[in-house]
């Protein structure tokens, strides 16, 4: 069973699906140490996503159109981050209708790559890095996609314990202690869903 | 928690609704270049610099309110609380092109930066120069100025920056106007209430009444810490203590005031601040040559007030007095 | 019940300190010429009818706002949501008496008319004669016009007053004029949540989330009727029926609109509401000639919005443009 | 024991100390149906009244420093009414610095006299009056000062069940129905201190 264009429309449904029932927590969290409005950006970029991947003839097209319909429905932090991580994943699929399910981790590295190039962030400094970046290292590392979920959702949770020195957390100071990244949290969330549909 | 009570038919409308009635009400003023980008009626023109600004919205009236003839020449206008995504940018860049090149002007935030780096990527391509200004005017939020927020401050900075470019200066005194300007306001704040997202209805964060938050954004993020709320005369004291050391003005110096609403603090207890504000630049031997009392940058309808001091020179008592003729902001 | 969050030093202070506020930040327009008696620096001159207006504190930049050349020369300064006492209003009218008579404007409250009418005997005794026109714009309070309440629709009311006499006609046409904006001026609004007294920090009235007062006033009076809060348009709607209903101007008349905050709803509803009440204007074939929107008559901290359309004709509309330059309102 | 200068001054103490007491439980009376300053102006009226009464020589000069006292501190509705009140307490009360406590309860039908006189309303319409009148009435009929003060506090009670027809609250129609008016709640408050200082 290969990852197919197919495949790759309902992973973005269920990204859409998901971010939409997570809205209210991740605004919830985002407001702790942001400005409450993570789950919008994140809701509303996979919407816009999904509603562009349809009927495009390659994965490599559905990423890089999803890339653009998230970053154009969004903008914020969100919109350039996971822009440039779905070009990259748009990149690392190419211009095939289908790729082996087996390859398909190497889209979260190329997505985790393009998340610390945009944001320049490095990881340890409270956010959605601090998921994608252990799940990329998973990946690279050939670990299953319940070792790469497992990855990023530890990663996430280690975010509570991270001072926050990039973004808007960063002016917290110590008050961003205690809290998880909202940014990681949905990361771990679109990872999950990742593992669902393609693990 | 039970939503929040708003005016609105559709969060996920909202911005557009808004813009929609902002453009139906100014029409001498704005018009739609392109989908969230807003240029003004009369500003840009040939051989004149373009400064567009932009944001995330529900700020009003930064950032729209600012854009005419002797300020901004157009904005981008982002989702609430978030930066418009690079199209916009692009767009209203475009639309305010004189080829004299552009100078984007917004609050030194990591999504506002991205996006407007993306446009500037994306202007590159289209051989058009655009350079950037980010505003840093808020001392609470980092010791170092150059990872500080912009806020309320942007007023006075837009509009020393518009002047300059509509005294037709070239794009390196532009921004160098810009710079001196950015470098030379202080605003500092404190939050009574938060606010909610027309999409949520929830309130960003808990504050108990009796509290404020001390060195608040605007955007309902914390500020740098809680503590009891105090009589207007402690908290205006408290601001001006952080801002008299950071300004370091000489006796004598000129000054021009912005005591500001977050939203829903009313004009009594902005004159309350201003009042005290005003005694306390007298007793530092510093001269108010102009004020700005009201709601200038807003985080919808949050409660808390910001003062902002510009120490001016010459030259920035220049460009703020310079006339301009915007949506919601008019001088001279 | 907590305490509400405000930002004050003592609250029967509150009114005084926010006067010293006004006085320290616009002192180009504005000087006390008795205790909570305001004079433009720019405005009364000899032959010239004074205008003179007042009322409760609590309303910013409703009453104080608009004094200044071409608009009131005077304000009496009440306590909070109290009318002045008679003293205020003499002082006010002493100062600015240029020997053609005075006028005063003011909302119609039992209290107001009482002082007002107080500080008229005492005129008369000076030798100085003192009119009233009563603003009754808010359609809501009665079915009888005469008994209504006055409301935000006052800015448009006293502005069209105010350039009358500053186009130096005399008492009997600044009055007639007068009488006449008021009769074509219609206002209705809903309040989303209750404010609070700066004495006692306690909410005036409960009111549950997700329902709002409808045919509010702007002193925290229970509206007509309760009702589940609506989304924007259908709010809009409602006040657009019954103000259309009332005005009953003829196709092709031209209007002006104000879509007022009462404090804490901010920009970015206000302008939601005007994109439909442009859509309703349009759709019954009138001509918006200006607009205002923004707080201009508040309730301090109360959430909630009014809808004022003033139906114009040659002459209202003459008044409208005539320019002004108030401390918190200008016009041309 | 004559009502004497100091009697009054003691009096005012008590009406500006009762109304201190009253101020939050009458601006909640007054936010059900008008705008919830009741309360405020009547505790800043009868403290600048207070202040203004020590040290004159005739009860007159006492009752007219406290009217205008009265009406410069407060304004409002309640400004010019019991300024009004008090003048003609004043008128009364004669030029001298005692009068018989016999005599007293001509002060109550003086001012309510002035209210009604001042404020052009009849009984009935929810205002302070419908506790004023029927005071003075039973003041002119010979009664004492506790049945002075059932009768106003009857007629306090008897607004609860009136539609207003003045002031404020008139615009409310049937909705000021089942609240007490908070002009005569204090009113009869006001009563209760007469009677206490010259019962
Ligand atoms: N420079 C960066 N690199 C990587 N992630 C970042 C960076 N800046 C912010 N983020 C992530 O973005 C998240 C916030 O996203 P969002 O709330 O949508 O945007 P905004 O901060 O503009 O409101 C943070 O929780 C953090 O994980
Ligand atoms: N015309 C009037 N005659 C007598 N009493 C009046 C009149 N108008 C108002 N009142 C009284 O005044 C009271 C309100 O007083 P207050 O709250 O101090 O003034 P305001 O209504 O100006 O806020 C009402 O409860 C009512 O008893
Ligand atoms: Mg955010
Ligand atoms: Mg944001
Ligand atoms: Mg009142
Ligand atoms: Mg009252």
């Amino acid at each position: 069973m290969d990852f197919t264009t197919e495949t790759c429309t309902d992973l973005f449904t269920a990204l859409a699906a998901r971010m939409a029932a997570e809205r209210d927590a991740l605004c919830a969290l985002d407001g702790l140490i942001g400005d409450a409005d993570h789950g919008i950006a994140m809701e509303q970029g996979m919407q816009a996503a999904a509603r562009a991947v349809p009927n495009l003839p390659t994965l490599q097209d559905q990423f890089n159109a999803a890339a653009k319909a998230f970053l154009n429905a969004v903008g914020a932090s969100s919109g350039p981050l996971y822009a440039t991580a779905l070009m990259r994943a748009a990149k690392a699929a190419g211009p095939r209708a289908a790729m082996p399910r087996a390859e398909t981790p190497a889209l979260i590295a190329a997505m985790a790559e393009g998340i610390a190039h945009r944001g320049k962030a490095e990881p340890g400094q409270k956010t959605m890095l601090d998921a994608w970046a252990p799940a990329a290292e998973a990946a690279r590392s050939g670990a299953s996609w319940p070792e790469i979920l497992i990855a990023a959702e530890n990663g996430a949770d280690a975010t509570a314990n991270m001072q926050a020195s990039l973004g808007r957390a960063a002016r917290l100071g110590e008050r961003s202690l205690g809290h998880k990244d909202p940014g990681a949290v949905s990361a771990s969330m679109i990872i999950a869903e990742f593992a669902k549909a393609l693990g | 928690m039970s939503l929040t009570q708003k005016l609105i038919n559709d969060g996920n409308a909202a911005v557009d609704e808004m813009l929609a009635g902002v453009l139906a009400a100014h029409p001498k003023h704005l018009r739609l270049a392109a989908p969230r980008a807003v240029v003004a009626q009369n500003g840009p023109r040939p051989g004149k610099v373009a400064l567009v600004i932009g944001g995330g919205s529900g700020h009003e009236p930064t950032f729209l309110g600012f854009v005419g003839k002797g300020l901004a020449d157009a904005c981008a206008v982002g989702n609430v609380f978030a930066s418009p995504p690079p199209q916009p940018c692009v767009d209203a860049a475009m639309a305010a092109d004189g080829g004299a090149g552009v100078l984007f002007m917004y609050g030194n935030y990591a999504g506002d930066v991205m996006n407007f780096d993306m446009a500037t990527e994306l202007l590159e391509m289209e051989g058009i120069e655009a350079r950037t200004v980010l505003t840093t005017d808020d001392i609470a939020s980092s010791a170092d100025p150059a990872k500080r927020r912009g806020v309320a401050g942007n007023v006075f900075i837009f509009k020393a920056a518009g002047a300059a470019a509509d005294l037709a200066l070239p794009l390196d005194q532009v921004e160098r106007i810009a710079r001196h300007a950015n470098a030379r306001t202080y605003t500092m704040g404190v939050a009574l209430s938060a606010c909610s997202l027309p999409q949520t209805r929830r309130l960003n964060f808990d504050l108990p009444s009796g509290e404020m938050e001390i060195g608040m954004g605007i955007h309902g993020e914390p500020g740098i810490r809680r503590g009891a709320l105090k009589p207007a005369n402690a908290v205006a004291d408290e601001i001006m203590d952080a801002i008299l050391a950071e300004m370091n003005a000489p006796a004598g110096a000129k000054v021009a005031v912005l005591v500001n609403s977050l939203g829903s603090t009313p004009l009594m207890e902005l004159y309350i601040l201003y009042a005290r504000v005003a005694e306390r630049l007298a007793a530092a031997n510093l001269m108010i040559h102009s004020s700005l009392v009201g709601p200038y940058c807003t985080s919808m309808e949050m409660a808390g007030a910001s003062i902002t001091v510009m120490h001016l020179d010459d030259e920035l008592t220049q460009m703020l007095d310079h006339p301009c003729d915007c949506a919601m902001f008019r001088v001279g």
